[in-house]
């Protein structure tokens, strides 16, 4: 589904637990998420921590937009 | 070095008072036979009968099949480290018996599988039909663990098979054909030009009944290492698997390695078949990166050009033949894998555990959950109780009016993962 | 390596009475998804789970070792090859069908055996 | 020999019942009638096969009621006794294409009747099912006709007799199903060939192509993303709560479309998620879990980003490229892109 969304000429960034399927779906920009249930959240934490986990996965996903990519690149860091 | 295999082509298989070789006929006396193997005091009886090609004759569940070879010039004896001594094979002269072999059946587990079938459509898919087959039904002694069920049946299918091998000794091979090997340093002098190329050939090495003896050391405790391609010829390499009788390599295809004969046919011609590499194909994924991390820098040390890598199971060695395939690539050495493919009965399915572009040639030998119907035969030798239990069946494989309807993987050999059969599968 | 075994084979559970292990009474491919959950809590896979030529779904019984360590700190992490591993082996399991049969009591034995011997096969390498 | 007997499924359309506007006719069973398309299937059997009824479904019909009307033309099927189903053809129609390749699935695997079906190559429903039933390439218009009728009328009469059928280049239907065949060399042989090849760096054709991995180049990157519109998608089934589109939670054949103007965050008493595959407990406590609207509506007060787009997207799967979820990233990729949206965080369970 990226796919489509990147042929259509807008950069995507694909959030998503499961990477190597991403690499295979042909996500070009991805960042790793944390479970497959709550891919931007994390239920053992209280609500304040977990927006701030959730807001630093979101400017992960924005950095990756920002960034120039030749290829598929997974943002892990 | 040379090994010399001699073939002595078996025409026929009787019993009779006194075992012998004579004419190209084979005459078996059971009792030495039945003596050898009750040798072993977990082995209660053996029952011994004859299937030849075109015969209506089902034989299952297979466990393995031999070819009878005699050592005749050597150091070795046939089969060494697990029934000979570990002395090294592949050189000096081996006498073959051509067109026969001793096929070892019994019910180890009750999900046994394995069929030969002599005749029909069954036959076309198993490249054991093709012989004079020996057959030995084990019963083990009440209460044996499968443990060591397996293991007593293994070795007295090679003792056996050996027995029968010791009677062409004396015989005067009908052909013969040289198998030449040397040192890394005339190999590199005597071919230089030509393209080098290697054999990675894992081996099944996962546990009971998915093991592989290497001069009798399992496979799984292996380090992939060299071996000359004429080793296999003596028997250095023998099945302990029996577990999806398509796709394993029964002891009589690792003796027959139809790789390493068809790079022979190529060696000193197109190419410089230079290396025999064995490895294996452990459960823990750590020996897996392990295992083919030396696979490639074997290649890499040998500089090698290409290799042809074979694999034997399914499932779990995908993985390792995946593995093994981009480590190998990315040190810029081309690869050809042969496989087989599990698409499902509708062959839509995706055929592989693992995959990745860098495999991009790929020979395969079929997809094996094909579903065949076969014919009601006049004569088993083995028990069809298993039939509805093997792999590729279900609860209505046996049907009312005798046929059998089955997946192909329950066939010994139908998709052999070293290219012993001409199946194969395409879009 | 420390670790910890996911079976549904009592063989496994009654013979390892001294190591790790995680005995659930469900079905083959739901102790893939069982293994798919604790590697999205950063424990690694350290056996392959199509380990056997036995088909998946006819025998009924699988153990995996898993790491008892997990990658990262408050399992925010995993990792990534276990997923893949375990991802491909999910999606090859369902292409086999459940069969239906009933298996004899010896015959249930003789699976739980030889998945007992696979996973054994593994307790040696995870010794290092 | 007595004739074989074939049942075939067309749509509203080709009925002539009526376009889009009548695309929610609902199924009907004409006995003896051979209608359309069925004509020229008719001309190409000859005197081997006749079409026993033909069965009429529109389209919209069919995508919205598929578990009912599946049920009610297999029992129509199954009354007619017919040797083989023929399907279509659906030409370039992305719902009829997809109806016929759902149908022929379930007379198939149902009532283990052959079926055949064709349709443009580019039509989703190929994708979605030339690896489950014989799906035959045609033209992208109703005017490739009468090429392909003479193609799947022989073909289905193939079926009809239970004759071996051959690989996808001998027989014409697209590539999707591994068809076993004895080579005349043996496998070691074939593969020292390619081996030959390979070295020489001559052309070779492998056995098996490993599944493709179809790369699309990425897009440029944002330049300045306080000033981008971002859209947020999912294919973590987030919907408004009670889910009033239905979309699937086993089958992603729909999308939704969903206006946020306003929503300041997804809380649990507004949204959920209807996706079916995982726990689905951690994202309706808190559908931001999911699709992080509460922290792009923080980035965009704090003009971190441009602006969060109004819509949302959303769709049900696991990621994995199931080929409708493809067809309707593509739809509303052209939304997007005609709304001027700059850049999409897709997010995935």
């Amino acid at each position: 589904m990226v796919k489509e969304i990147e042929r259509a000429g807008i950069p995507v960034v694909h959030m998503c637990t499961i990477t190597p399927i991403s690499l295979t779906v042909g996500a070009n920009r991805i960042v790793p998420t944390i479970a497959i249930p709550h891919p931007l959240g994390n239920p053992a934490l209280d609500k304040a921590e977990e927006k701030k986990l959730r807001r630093h996965l979101v400017e992960k996903a924005l950095k990756a937009l920002e960034t120039h990519v030749d290829g598929q690149v997974v943002f892990d860091k | 070095m040379k090994l010399e295999l001699g073939y002595i082509q078996i025409k026929d298989i009787v019993f009779g008072n006194e075992s012998k070789i004579s004419n190209g006929v084979l005459t078996v006396d059971k009792a030495p036979i039945e003596a050898l193997a009750k040798e072993d005091e977990r082995i209660k009886s053996v029952t011994l009968d004859i299937a030849k090609p075109g015969e209506s004759v089902r034989i299952t569940p297979v466990k393995d099949v031999i070819e009878p070879r005699c050592k005749v010039e050597g150091d070795c004896d046939i089969f060494p480290g697990t029934i000979g001594s570990v002395k090294m094979a592949g050189f000096g002269k081996t006498h073959v018996c051509k067109g026969m072999a001793v096929v070892t059946a019994g019910k180890i587990v009750g999900f046994q599988e394995g069929i030969i079938d002599m005749q029909g459509p069954g036959a076309d898919y198993t490249p054991f039909s093709k012989l004079l087959n020996l057959v030995c039904v084990f019963e083990p002694v009440d209460g044996l663990k499968q443990h060591d069920y397996e293991e007593a049946v293994r070795f007295a299918g090679f003792k056996i098979a050996k027995y029968i091998g010791e009677l062409s000794k004396d015989v005067k091979p009908d052909t013969t054909e040289t198998f030449e090997v040397c040192n890394f340093k005339e190999n590199m002098e005597k071919f230089k030009g030509l393209p080098r190329v290697g054999y990675v050939h894992m081996l099944q090495s996962q546990g009971l009944l998915h093991d592989t003896y290497v001069y009798g050391v399992d496979a799984k405790k292996i380090l992939p290492t060299l071996m000359y391609p004429t080793e296999v010829f003596d028997g250095a390499i023998v099945s302990g698997n029996c577990v999806s009788a398509c796709d394993k390599n029964p002891t009589y295809v690792h003796m027959n390695n139809p790789v390493v004969v068809d790079l022979f046919k190529q060696h000193g011609k197109t190419i410089n078949f230079c290396a025999h590499i064995i490895t294996n194909e452990n459960v823990y994924l750590a020996d897996k990166q392990r295992s083919s991390n030396f696979t490639a820098k074997l290649c890499e040390m040998l500089a090698l050009d290409a290799v042809i890598i074979t694999e034997e199971g399914f499932g779990n060695p995908d993985a390792d033949l995946i593995m093994n395939c981009t480590k190998i690539e990315k040190k810029g050495i081309k690869t050809v894998l042969v496989t087989d493919e599990y698409a499902g009965r509708d062959g839509g399915s995706q055929s592989l555990a693992d995959a990745d572009p860098l495999g991009n040639a790929c020979v395969t030998a079929g997809n094996a959950n094909e579903v065949i119907v076969l014919p009601k035969l006049d004569k088993v030798i083995g028990t069809l109780d298993y039939v509805n239990k093997i792999a590729g069946g279900n609860e209505n494989s046996m049907r009312a009016d005798g046929t059998i309807e089955i997946e192909i993987q329950a066939i010994t050999g139908a998709t052999s993962e070293v290219g012993f059969g001409k199946l194969t599968a395409t879009y | 390596m420390k670790y910890i075994i996911i079976t549904n084979n009592p063989l496994v559970r009654d013979t390892y009475k001294d190591k790790e292990v995680e005995f659930y009474d469900i079905k083959y491919q739901e102790i893939l998804q069982t293994v798919k959950n604790k590697i999205a809590l950063g424990h690694k896979i350290l056996t392959h789970p199509l380990s056997g030529s036995v088909k998946p779904k006819e025998t009924p019984y699988k153990s995996i070792m898993i790491s008892k360590e997990t990658v990262g700190a408050n399992a925010t992490e995993v990792d990534l090859e276990s997923l893949e591993i375990i991802e491909d082996a999910i999606a090859t399991c369902e292409k086999f069908k459940e069969r239906s049969d009933k298996w004899t009591p010896q015959v249930l034995k003789d699976f739980q055996l030889v998945d007992f011997t696979l996973i054994d096969s593994a307790i040696d390498s995870a010794k290092v | 020999m007595s004739k074989l007997r074939v049942v075939h499924y067309i749509n509203q359309f080709f009925a002539g019942i009526g376009g889009e506007e009548k695309a929610d006719t609902p199924a009907e069973l004409r006995v003896g009638e051979v209608i359309g398309p069925g004509m020229a299937l008719k001309a190409s059997f000859g005197e081997e096969a006749e079409i026993v009824a033909t069965i009429v479904c529109g389209d919209s019909y069919f995508a919205e009621n598929m578990d009912k009307a599946k049920e009610q033309i297999i029992g129509w099927v199954k009354e007619q006794k017919p040797d083989v189903f023929i399907a279509g053809p659906a030409f370039n129609a992305g719902r009829y294409g997809t109806a016929c390749g759902a149908i022929c699935e379930a007379v198939q695997n149902k009532l283990n009747i052959p079926v055949v079906t064709g349709m443009y190559i580019e039509n989703p429903g190929a994708d979605m099912y030339k690896n489950k039933i014989y799906v035959f390439p045609t033209k992208d218009s109703a005017a490739g006709m009468k090429d392909a009728a003479p193609l799947m009328a022989k073909f289905a009469l193939k079926l009809g007799k239970k004759e071996k059928i051959g690989s996808s280049k001998e027989e014409g239907f697209m590539p999707g199903k591994r068809i076993n065949f004895f080579a005349e060399k043996r496998g070691s042989e074939r593969a020292v060939d390619m081996l030959l090849a390979k070295i020489a760096g001559k052309p070779f054709e492998t056995e098996y192509p490993m599944p493709e991995f179809d790369k699309v180049a990425p897009n440029p990157e944002i330049k300045d993303i306080t000033k981008a519109t971002i859209a947020l998608c999912t294919s973590g089934g987030i919907v408004p709560k009670g889910n009033p589109d239905h979309i699937e939670s086993s089958n992603a054949l729909k999308y939704g479309e969903y206006d946020i103007t306003g929503v300041m965050e997804l809380t649990s008493d507004k949204y959920e998620t209807a996706h079916g595959g995982y726990d689905p407990v951690y994202a309706n406590e808190r559908p931001d879990r999911v699709l992080p609207v509460d922290v792009m509506r923080d980035l965009e007060k704090e003009g971190k980003i441009g602006k969060l787009h109004n819509k949302f997207y959303t769709t049900v799967g696991n990621g994995t490229a199931v080929a409708s979820a493809k067809k309707y990233a593509a739809e509303y990729a052209q939304k997007l892109k005609a709304d001027g949206v700059d850049a999409v965080i897709m997010t995935s369970t």
